[in-house]
């Protein structure tokens, strides 16, 4: 029989799988955009189950708010109006992609299913660690001692990339133009 | 040190031609040249010749984990190679006076890099240091052809870049696999001559894939492009062709001989048995190359690339005589290579001097300059007897040495090749015939540009090499005496070669160059 | 004076009078220039007459010789510069200098008007120093320098008139022709040296074997068909005879010393030298004599046709050189020296004789527009007259005496037969015939000179060496007066005893009087039977020869065309052989080596081109070669 | 195959292939879709999914290195979305469309 917790794991990953074949199915970019959010909500349910409460919180805020609205913001202001193929054209091209999108996932399953298979299920958790507080705390301590550098790095990686995004926008000509 | 400050002083000498002005880089660029022959003369006053050992040693290691030392020395067989070398280095100084106008400053620099290059090749005795040169030389080459060359002057260049490059890739190859064998053998590493002279390397009759075989063709590749043997050659028309005067003096004289010194100082002696099994081979290309090149040249309407054909099928003389693998063919290959350098030489700086003045080398416009240019002609119908090996030239001693060694050797082939001696003649002297004979040509007889017979300064060009000419024809025993028991050495222990350092080497060069005799 | 020094000056001063000429070659001053060429050959001349006095006499030595330096010493090949003067070289070297001076001595007068006296003389002087060096030489090398320096000369002197394309051309021909020549000499010289392990000349007489060889495959038979080959080159003899006909494109002096006195003998001098060696070879001797015997007719069929002075002499001279080898080929070498000698005297004179025709004429040597020529020239004609005579063996003048011995030779030796007699009196009757044709045309008969042309007499210059020549064309046969003419020994056989071996080995002679007076008779009477002919047609019936030569349409066009010997080396061998190395060149060189390498650089470009198109930019591409590269990675972890 | 309760319980493996299955579904729609802003999308999805096992791992190690992993994914994540939309939009500027194939003149 079935828990509730892994009720919800069926339930969100189907949810998100279904999604996130939707995203990259719909020819109409809103919908794969709208799809993304579902797949993103999806996905920080599963963290949930997965009792990573502050980082699932985070997904929510950062993925399927802003990033997604980012997506959305920019299909708006694109305003597409060609009609343009949605996927690459090319038999062997794509049966190449195919297979080895094929051959890779299968690859990822068989080695999971040896190795994982047969492994003891998560253990419970402690009982005060099963607190989002006391989750959330130990991982503010770790990212602010062991990876305080790698963090501030990163911040300074989002300056740049704020800085670099603006210039790149503000730049009127893409790349040179070739006739075809 | 004599040897380092004779292979080291052109470096030297490149460098003070960056820093001169203009104006004063001939005259100084012949004068160092000038002096690094007579340095270059006491060699023969230092070198003991009696002795087949390598003399004047100098060994300082290099790159002590791998064996790579920087080992010079000389013997019988490379002397006379150096001191061609830097015989001809001041004659192509002043043979180029005009010829090149401009970019002097990089030209001279050009060249006396090359002769490093070339000389350091002759002495080297250790195969990475020897590679080295060998390699070094095709970078002034490459840009003399590239630069101060004729119309199609890219093509030759880089033909005449890949060909040669082409093989020496494998003959590094070869080296790296003998290094490591030398490791096998002995326990350390050695890119020394000397160790893989006593390397036994396994060879099957009759199998192409034995060690000693591949390595044999491989390093035989690699020097038969540069000599070039007969299937190899084309590189060698286009690129004597397109070469400045000086680039062709050069290339023929010098630079084709590190070929044939390749096959006598690596692949025969450290091959001695594939040597030997494969001889056949290396004899018909020779013979090939010779009646080929002669037929080949008959028919050039440039007079350059005639010389240059004619050269292919000097070679196939020399690659005969070395594949002989007796006395007579060997001294007589050695002997050619110098014939070779001079006449060779000499053939082309004439003929630059003629398209200095007419800017033509097609045989059908001349005619009748006999007439015009008597003094040249003089010179050409000299130096294409020596071309054609008439005796009393120097031309004929290595011929006969040759043909009688080949003879020997084998008599079918030694009989084709002295085909060669009857072609070389039509060739020569039917050239000579349209060139300069019969009534007066296209160009010689424009009245607007009337040619100057020759001037001082290509008299005094010409003279050493004329002097050169008739001194080798009468009097070999002055140039042999000095090979003699080197090749004496070569031929009688050709299939358990050794070469041994004297005098007795200074202790601290004593244990590198002997720690395989303890063993 | 020792012998090393009077060698020394012997060599040398040729040599000299080579340099001061040379260097002031620019010189018009072509008696200054004569004589200084003349005085050194007279000098060399002089040193010979010294030497060779030693071999005469009470006290008279085998040979003298003089060793100079060792030129070539590798392995066991040693070459020392040595001379020697033996009882065959003697005769060489006084009939190449003395004949030389009288030639030299010619030359001045004869190229008193030439643009570049000096050049001449400093190519006759080095001439003459290279035929020394061929004379003398001690072995075979030294032999060959001098044989290879005299073929140079002679492509010198032969286009000494460069300007006209066809004497640049025949001089090529000549020096090529000879090359295939020397090609076989060196094949030679090697043959003999591995055999003998030496190249002297004395060494390689003293090791011979003392058995003759049988069959074709020996190495002596070989070295010595090697050896004739070189002698073809040099004597002009069949197949390659063909230079020495055009060689007449040289001044007319240097035909009469290089390419009729002297350096076309040196191929019997040389089989002379080494008979004993040619002795152990009768296969080789057979195939010498058949050539030999071969050429002389050959040769005089075509000169009964030729119309230019110079081309009769030459085909004259090819076929007494035939007659040389015939002498060498039967076994009777002192005769065919002798004939050498006798040869250089009446050639020598006939070919001066016909340069001061020429001269006379300003340079016409057509016979067609001579004639007559007795009144104007009453010296050359005088000494023409003996030369003539000697040619057709007529006693006692120099030739009949060699000639005959040849002829005889070739009937009684061991190793001749009747036919090679047959042949060689033919031909005997034929030399008569043209000779005497050539003397009608030329000096008889009507004068057919055209009226600007006005000869006159040469000067003293010019014809004291005729004088001189005519009389030794008189004497010069008397040394070797056959015993059975002159009752006692025949002088020069014993002169030659010793040097010169007889063919002994192959069987008895035939010694017969009768049939040596009777051979005698029938080539005497041939020769003045062909001789009246010959003037009958010539002078006395002007018309006949033309009706003649009409009726025998073909042949006369044949041999007029010197059998197309030269049509065909043409048709047959030298343009193939040019046609196919332009075909080596276009398609071995250019179409098949070239394009092979070019093969392997498009294989590399393609390579490099097919890789270029992996990274078009396609990014998406890109991203499928991760996910592969992904797959396989995981696969190669994985496995 | 007759089903084994015991392999519904989801554990470790479950989301592991939950991951894998989304990750190539993102992967797919890298190499097939057209559009660059999908592209981008899925880039996401990728990310997601493997963030997804970034998660599972930390809580079968118990150790939260792999939710710090996690958080810096996003972070570069928003960067790679901010700065990809960017060049889109230069490139939609110029060609009035964001066909991934306008991207190949990017090579110069």
């Amino acid at each position: 029989m079935l828990s509730s917790q892994d009720f919800l794991f069926y339930f969100l990953g189907a949810l998100s799988l279904i999604f996130g074949l939707g995203v990259v199915l719909y020819r109409n970019p809103i919908y794969s955009a709208l799809c993304l959010v579902i797949t993103m909500i999806s996905v920080a349910g599963i963290f949930a189950t997965l009792d990573a409460w502050f980082i699932a919180g985070v997904q929510l805020i950062v993925y399927a708010g802003a990033v997604t609205v980012l997506f959305v913001m920019v299909l708006m202001l694109f305003d597409l109006k060609h009609e343009m193929k949605t996927f690459s054209k090319g038999v062997i091209g794509n049966g190449v992609k195919l297979a080895s999108s094929g051959v890779l996932l299968g690859m990822f399953s068989t080695y999971i299913w040896a190795t994982y298979a047969t492994e003891p299920t998560f253990k419970p958790m402690a009982a005060g660690a099963t607190s989002s507080i006391k989750a959330t705390k130990d991982l503010a301590t770790s990212l602010f001692t062991s990876y305080l550098f790698a963090f501030e790095v990163i911040g300074l990686l989002l300056l740049v990339i704020a800085v670099g995004a603006v210039t790149l926008s503000r730049i009127t000509g893409g790349t040179h133009h070739h006739a075809d | 040190m004599l040897l380092s400050v004779i292979t080291l002083l052109p470096l030297a000498f490149a460098l003070v031609m960056l820093l001169l002005p203009e104006k004063a880089i001939r005259p100084v660029a012949l004068l160092l040249a000038v002096v690094e022959f007579a340095l270059s003369l006491l060699l023969l006053s230092s070198f003991d010749k009696g002795s087949p050992a390598i003399q004047l040693v100098e060994q300082i290691p290099w790159v002590p984990e791998m064996g790579i030392s920087y080992f010079l020395g000389l013997d019988g067989l490379s002397l006379w190679l150096v001191l061609l070398t830097t015989f001809l280095t001041p004659i192509v100084v002043l043979g180029s006076w005009t010829a090149i106008d401009n970019r002097i400053k990089g030209f001279h620099a050009a060249l006396f890099i090359l002769q490093t290059s070339m000389i350091g090749s002759f002495l080297a005795m250790d195969a990475v240091l020897f590679y080295v040169f060998f390699e070094l030389s095709l970078v002034p080459m490459y840009f003399m052809v590239g630069i101060w060359g004729g119309q199609r002057r890219i093509y030759a260049t880089v033909k005449f870049f890949i060909y040669t490059m082409a093989g020496s890739l494998m003959m590094l190859l070869a080296i790296i696999y003998l290094m490591f064998a030398c490791r096998d053998t002995f326990g350390h590493m050695s890119a020394s001559l000397l160790d893989f002279y006593r390397l036994k390397i396994p060879f099957v009759a009759g199998e192409f894939l034995n060690p000693q075989t591949l390595l044999f063709f491989a390093f035989s590749l690699a020097f038969a492009i540069k000599v070039p043997m007969f299937p190899f050659h084309t590189w060698l028309p286009d690129a004597h062709v397109e070469a400045p005067t000086p680039g062709s003096v050069i290339l023929a004289g010098v630079m084709l001989k590190m070929g044939s010194y390749g096959f006598l100082r690596f692949v025969i002696p450290m091959f001695s048995e594939a040597a030997g099994y494969y001889a056949w081979i290396f004899i018909f290309l020779g013979v090939v190359g010779i009646i080929y090149g002669a037929l080949v040249a008959m028919v050039q309407p440039d007079i350059k690339k005639l010389v240059a054909y004619s050269s292919v099928s000097h070679m196939g003389y020399v690659m005969i005589g070395l594949f002989a693998l007796n006395t007579y063919g060997v001294t007589g290959s050695l002997y050619q290579m110098l014939n070779h350098g001079v006449s060779t030489g000499a053939l082309f700086l004439l003929v630059g001097m003629i398209y200095e003045r007419t800017h033509s080398r097609e045989i059908s416009r001349y005619g009748g300059l006999a007439k015009a240019l008597p003094i040249f002609t003089i010179l050409f119908v000299i130096v294409t007897m020596s071309s054609i090996a008439v005796p009393m030239t120097n031309g004929f001693i290595g011929e006969f040495m040759i043909l009688m060694g080949t003879f020997e050797a084998s008599r079918p082939f030694a009989i084709a090749a002295v085909t060669g001696v009857v072609l070389g003649a039509v060739y020569m002297l039917w050239m000579v015939k349209r060139v300069f004979f019969g009534p007066a040509g296209e160009l010689v007889k424009d009245e607007h540009h009337p040619l100057h017979d020759l001037s001082a300064r290509e008299i005094a060009v010409m003279a050493p090499l004329i002097v050169l000419i008739f001194w080798m024809g009468l009097q070999p025993n002055f140039f042999l005496d000095y090979s003699k028991a080197s090749l004496d050495h070569f031929v009688k222990n050709r299939d358990n070669y050794r070469l041994v350092i004297s005098p007795a080497v200074p202790s601290s060069v004593e244990h590198v160059a002997l720690r395989g005799e303890q063993k | 004076m020792n012998n090393q020094v009077l060698f020394a000056i012997l060599l040398l001063a040729p040599l000299v009078g080579f340099l001061i000429n040379g260097f002031r070659w620019k010189s018009h001053n072509a008696t200054l220039a004569g004589t200084i060429a003349t005085a050194m050959v007279f000098i060399s001349f002089l040193c010979s007459l010294g030497l060779v006095s030693q071999l005469f006499g009470a006290n008279a030595v085998p040979s003298v010789g003089a060793k100079f330096f060792d030129w070539i010493n590798v392995g066991g090949l040693q070459v020392p510069a040595a001379f020697v003067i033996d009882h065959i070289s003697a005769i060489m070297v006084l009939v190449v200098t003395g004949v030389g001076t009288l030639i030299h001595l010619f030359s001045v007068g004869y190229m008193s008007h030439d643009e570049r006296p000096a050049k001449y003389f400093a190519y006759l002087n080095l001439f003459l120093f290279n035929m020394l060096l061929l004379i003398l030489g001690e072995n075979l090398l030294l032999m060959f320098v001098g044989w290879e320096g005299v073929g140079l000369c002679s492509y010198l002197l032969i286009g000494f008139w460069f300007t006209d394309a066809d004497k640049a051309a025949a001089g090529m021909k000549a020096f090529i022709t000879n090359r295939i020549g020397d090609a076989g000499f060196l094949l030679g010289i090697f043959t003999l040296f591995f055999l003998f392990g030496t190249v002297s000349f004395s060494e390689i007489i003293a090791r011979l074997p003392n058995l003759a060889e049988v069959g074709w495959s020996g190495p002596i038979t070989l070295a010595c068909l090697f050896l004739f080959v070189g002698a073809t080159g040099k004597s002009a003899q069949i197949p390659l005879y063909v230079w020495l006909p055009d060689a007449m494109a040289g001044p007319t002096p240097v035909s009469a010393l290089i390419h009729a006195a002297t350096m076309v003998t040196a191929g019997v001098y040389m089989i002379v030298r080494l008979n004993p060696l040619f002795l152990l070879a009768p296969n080789a001797l057979h195939v010498v004599a058949t050539v030999g015997c071969a050429t002389a007719f050959f040769a005089a069929t075509i000169g009964l046709t030729q119309w230019d002075i110079k081309k009769i002499l030459a085909y004259s001279t090819v076929s007494q050189l035939g007659y040389m080898f015939l002498a060498c080929g039967v076994g009777a070498f002192g005769a065919g020296l002798f004939h050498v000698m006798t040869h250089a005297f009446f050639k020598a004179l006939m070919f001066l004789g016909s340069g001061s025709v020429i001269h006379a004429m300003h340079e016409e040597q057509d016979v067609r527009k001579m004639g007559g020529l007795r009144k104007y020239l009453p010296i050359t004609h005088a000494t023409f007259l003996i030369g003539w005579l000697a040619i057709i063996g007529i006693p006692p003048f120099a030739g009949f005496f060699s000639k005959d011995e040849i002829l005889w030779q070739s009937f009684s030796s061991p190793l001749g037969n009747k036919v090679l007699w047959i042949f060689g009196v033919a031909t005997a009757g034929l030399t008569s015939f043209y000779m005497t044709r050539l003397m009608c045309l030329t000096f008889w008969g009507k004068s057919r000179v055209s009226k600007d042309v006005h000869p006159h007499e040469a000067p003293a210059v010019m014809w004291i060496p005729l004088a001189v020549l005519a009389v030794l064309s008189t004497v010069g046969g008397w040394i070797g007066i056959p015993a059975v003419i002159g009752g006692g020994d025949n002088w020069l056989e014993r002169w030659f005893e010793g040097v010169i071996r007889e063919p002994s080995a192959f069987g008895e002679p035939i010694h017969s009087h009768t049939l040596e007076w009777s051979a005698m008779g029938i080539s005497l009477s041939l020769a003045v039977i062909m001789a009246t002919l010959a003037y009958t047609f010539y002078v006395s019936n002007p018309s006949l020869p033309g009706r003649l030569t009409q009726k025998f349409h073909g042949l006369y066009r044949l041999i007029y065309n010197k059998y197309f010997v030269d049509e065909f080396y043409f048709g047959s061998l030298i343009n193939p052989l040019v046609d196919a190395s332009k075909g080596l060149w276009a398609y071995v060189d250019v179409n098949f080596i070239d394009r092979t390498t070019y093969v392997i650089g498009d294989v590399v470009r393609g390579v490099g081109s097919t890789a270029k198109s992996i990274q078009n930019g396609n990014m998406q591409q890109y991203a499928m070669y991760i996910a592969l590269g992904l797959a396989v990675t995981m696969f190669l972890i994985l496995r | 195959m007759p089903i084994n309760p015991a392999a519904w319980k989801v554990g470790l493996d479950h989301y592991l292939y939950l991951s894998s299955l989304l990750f190539v579904f993102g992967m797919l729609g890298v190499l097939m879709r057209r559009n660059v802003i999908v592209i981008l999308m899925c880039i996401e999805l990728m990310l997601n999914a493997v963030n997804i096992s970034f998660i599972a791992f930390s809580r079968y190690a118990e150790n939260v290195n792999g939710q710090v992993m996690v958080f810096f994914v996003m972070t570069i994540a928003a960067a790679e979305a901010a700065v990809g939309l960017a060049l889109a939009v230069t490139v939609f500027k110029k060609f009035r469309e964001v066909n991934i194939r306008f991207f190949e003149h990017l090579k110069g």
